[in-house]
């Protein structure tokens, strides 16, 4: 599903995001990026979305190559990819189930399906009574959760999540993950950046740990130390 | 389905970020209505002074020898001439009579005369002032008319004075239109800078769009039918204005003063320049600015 | 120190949101160009139309029984009156010359007479055309103005001309003024309106200063001087691009027709104007712009 | 040092944000609010900063009743508060030394001062290499720690941290906790929303619990749940 070959990213002026990874998720995984704070996660992640480029090596996702594909696929690539980001990126602009309602309608769904699906998505992440609202009306946590909801509505065969319980108490946590886990059963592929220890213990799941821009551990049923 | 969720997305974005819809608007209405009332001074100054420069003539002095026939033969040559407008034929004793009130109070001098010793002439109007020269030079030679040997002194133009009216007019045409065309650049210039801003101020909005895997069309789309409203409400706030001013301002001057016959302009060609001029700008605007923020 | 801190913040900001500058100095730059131009236009218009407007006179003629005295008193009275801008005596011989010459060829007619019957006259020029009935109802009842019995046909005006062109000439000139007026106030309307999107656009980034502590005046300083100096810079911009094409293209014009004494705008006033003008409009539009955004 | 009486915060159009709420903090006491996604910490917070006025009852910060709080008084009042926004709330067109600076040029610092006490409080938070990048140049964690920078560098006498360490990784955590509480000896006060069960348990320090808007929990040396 996901193929990183040596692949660095290297920032103006000469900030390394990645050194040199090669990594391999196969479909239907689940896998937990883990590593101090600036150690890579969020830009391993960006590159998996073509939000840039690496300054070497080659990325492949579901079969293919992101450094020969043609600018126009890029928005179809993406539609693929579920992602909560870091910091949410939710139009400031509309109301939550807008917000969520924008990834199905990107990829042409009919309003009757729309209007069918935002709804149940959001229920599911506990915000039902928050449809209407903006994001700016939203505890830090609730936004995490439009974020999440967003990635999941249109499900996608891969689901990247950069710290989705980051604002979240544990026992929302647990809810989010459990969601996660059951996606993941039905085949999605998950990648998960988290800095939640008890989280990855308790999954015992892959474990990639990154340390200053390079894979320093990969171990299956791995624990977050 | 996609037209209609592409309008909605743009009537709806135009609520949500109104502060923005508004300072486009203020922009394109601004801008549109002085450009229309220069235009509208320009026509009018257009009318007014080709309302002088239809005073400029030509007169033709012809040689008291002249049969009435060849007179007669000389003002259908004039009148078959398209350059010109009208013809007026002034009989001796019309050049007399005129000669005479001119005088006033001092007719007795003219009655001291042995007959009347004036020409007949033909007071020529053209229809382009600037051919005069042109109109004038083809009677130089003619024999019937009154030249002395070697010169042209049978012709006469407006002279000088032609000239300078004509040069005053003709100069203040050309600054009028290269105003008028200023204005109108400037008025481009100004709605797709301020479209520009507004787009600018939701980059990240753009960026987040990009993200979640939109294409570019699909955001760009709303983007231009939100310049597009935005150039009609505003061009259509510019002619409501206009047509207020033309109502209660410049009607009162064409009552006034018929004769600067002021034209005002008509609902219907209004209309056609707010859709075609409000809607473009705003499409141009919008798209030009969408380009520069809107790359991959 | 505090001064040097916001000049600081100001120019770093102006070169951060360096989209955002741009587009308020075009904005700036166009409306102060335009409105330059249109002022330009409009006070030349203005010595254009009063050196037509010049032409026009009064003609009083005297009686052939005036005596040399009563004709050089009446002059003294002429040039004492406030309307009066220049006077010129016509004398007998002067107005037979003038006749003789516009009769081209048949001034036998005037070897025949006895002696010169004609008047002389005093040719009179206003300052302000529109007192001509006023000066001329003064000579209708003067004993030695060539009056007929009843009627006061001595004295001469433009007559109908005189008022149309007048008319013409007067209502141009309100039109420019309106004009010029109406650009001004677009431009204010259109520059506060840019700044204000810019500091909208910024909003979010307000409210950060304002949670970390910073006063009012503190957030407001360097915005209000961020406004001066994109007003100083569009309006410096403005002034180059108007000697511009006061060099290339009026200029020329000039040369061309002197008599339109063209006046061409001293760069001394336009300094004074960019500084007074540019900044005062920055200020204020970022002023305006601030106390809408900057509530608590 | 923070007396809240009777503190209701209803949000438009009728969603409770803190109900009858009344809490007293002394000064120089290390206090945790904890509490699920949406219960109201950070409208706590924000009530503290007058950001926006109690639906109903008192607030007293540092002895001065804040709904009697002249306008004028309102910039003086944040800048004795330092605040951890949980959205960072960064200068994104200033460089990390400015935004740090930014807080200590309100006070009419001397510049002298500024340039010297800017890198030694980024060095504390590990940010001694980033100090000229933008805020977007920098992972997520690190935009949390100049947040945490800019709250420390006045050194304020009152210091509130809405979920400070929600994107960092353990180990960072416990620095960031270590540094709190080294700056809690000293004698600031310091109130601190958080979801990390761990650091909470390790410390035990007092817990206020909210649940949906209202205090379900306040004892001495508690723990998370
Ligand atoms: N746009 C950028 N320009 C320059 N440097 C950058 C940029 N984005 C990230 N970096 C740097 O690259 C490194 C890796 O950043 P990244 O965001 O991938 O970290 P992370 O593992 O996600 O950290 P966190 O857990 O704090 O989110 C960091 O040192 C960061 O400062
Ligand atoms: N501006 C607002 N308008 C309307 N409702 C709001 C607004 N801000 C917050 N709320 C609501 O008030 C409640 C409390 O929000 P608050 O941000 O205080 O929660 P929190 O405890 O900080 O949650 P989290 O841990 O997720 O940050 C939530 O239900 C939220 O939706
Ligand atoms: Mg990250
Ligand atoms: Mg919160």
């Amino acid at each position: 599903m996901i193929r990183f070959e040596n692949v660095s990213k290297v920032y103006d002026p000469n900030i390394v995001g990645l050194k040199d990874v090669s990594v391999q998720i196969e479909r239907g995984e689940f896998a937990f990026l883990v590593g101090h704070s600036g150690s890579g996660k969020s830009t391993f992640i960006r590159l998996l979305l073509k939000e840039f480029e690496p300054t070497k090596g080659s990325i492949t996702v579901a079969g293919r190559n992101l450094g020969r594909m043609r600018r126009a696929a890029v928005p179809h690539h993406r539609r693929n990819i579920g992602c909560v980001f870091q910091d949410f990126k939710l139009l400031p602009n509309r109301s939550v189930a807008e917000n969520v309602a924008y990834s199905l309608r990107v990829t042409g769904q009919p309003p009757r399906s729309i209007r069918r699906k935002v709804p149940e998505i959001l229920q599911l992440v506990g915000l039902g009574e928050k449809m209407s609202n903006l994001p700016d009306e939203l505890s830090a946590g609730e936004q995490q959760r439009v974020s999440v909801a967003r990635a999941f509505v249109n499900h996608p065969s891969l689901l990247v999540a950069d710290e989705p319980t980051g604002n979240l108490d544990p026992d929302t946590s647990v809810g989010i993950m459990q969601l996660l886990y059951r996606i993941n059963r039905t085949g999605t592929t998950v990648l998960m950046a988290t800095h939640d220890r008890e989280m990855v213990d308790k999954m015992r799941k892959r474990v990639i740990a990154l340390e200053e821009g390079s894979v320093i551990r990969d171990e299956d049923k791995g624990l977050y130390r | 389905m996609k037209f209609r969720f592409f309008v909605g997305e743009a009537v709806d974005s135009l609520v949500r970020n109104w502060v923005m819809s508004v300072a486009a608007i203020v922009t394109v209405l601004v801008s549109m209505f002085v450009l229309g009332i220069g235009a509208f001074i320009f026509v009018n100054l257009q009318n007014a002074t080709s309302g002088v420069r239809s005073k400029l003539e030509i007169e033709v002095f012809i040689r008291n020898t002249a049969s009435p026939d060849q007179i007669s033969q000389l003002g259908d040559q004039i009148k078959a001439m398209p350059e010109v407008r009208s013809v007026n034929f002034v009989s001796k004793e019309e050049a007399m009579n005129r000669l005479r009130e001119s005088m006033k109070g001092h007719e007795d001098v003219l009655d001291a005369l042995s007959g009347n010793p004036l020409p007949p002439s033909y007071e020529i109007y053209l229809k382009d002032p600037s051919q005069i020269d042109g109109v004038a030079g083809r009677f130089y030679n003619n024999p019937i008319v009154d030249n002395d040997t070697g010169t042209h002194n049978g012709v006469r133009t407006g002279g000088e004075t032609t000239d300078r009216v004509l040069q005053v007019t003709h100069y203040i045409l050309i600054g009028g239109a290269g105003f008028v065309a200023l204005l109108a650049v400037a008025s481009i210039l100004l709605i797709s800078n301020t479209i520009r801003l507004s787009i600018f101020a939701r980059r990240r909005e753009v960026e987040i769009m990009r993200l979640v895997g939109a294409t570019n069309w699909f955001i760009r789309w709303p983007f231009i039918m939100e310049g597009v409203f935005t150039g009609l409400v505003g061009a259509t706030g510019a002619m409501v204005l206009f047509l207020l001013v033309q109502n209660f301002f410049v009607d009162k001057i064409i009552n006034e003063m018929p004769f600067l016959g002021a034209d005002t302009v008509p609902t219907f060609w209004l209309l056609l320049f707010i859709i075609i001029g409000g809607g473009l700008l705003g499409s141009l605007g919008s798209g030009l600015a969408l380009r520069r923020f809107l790359k991959i």
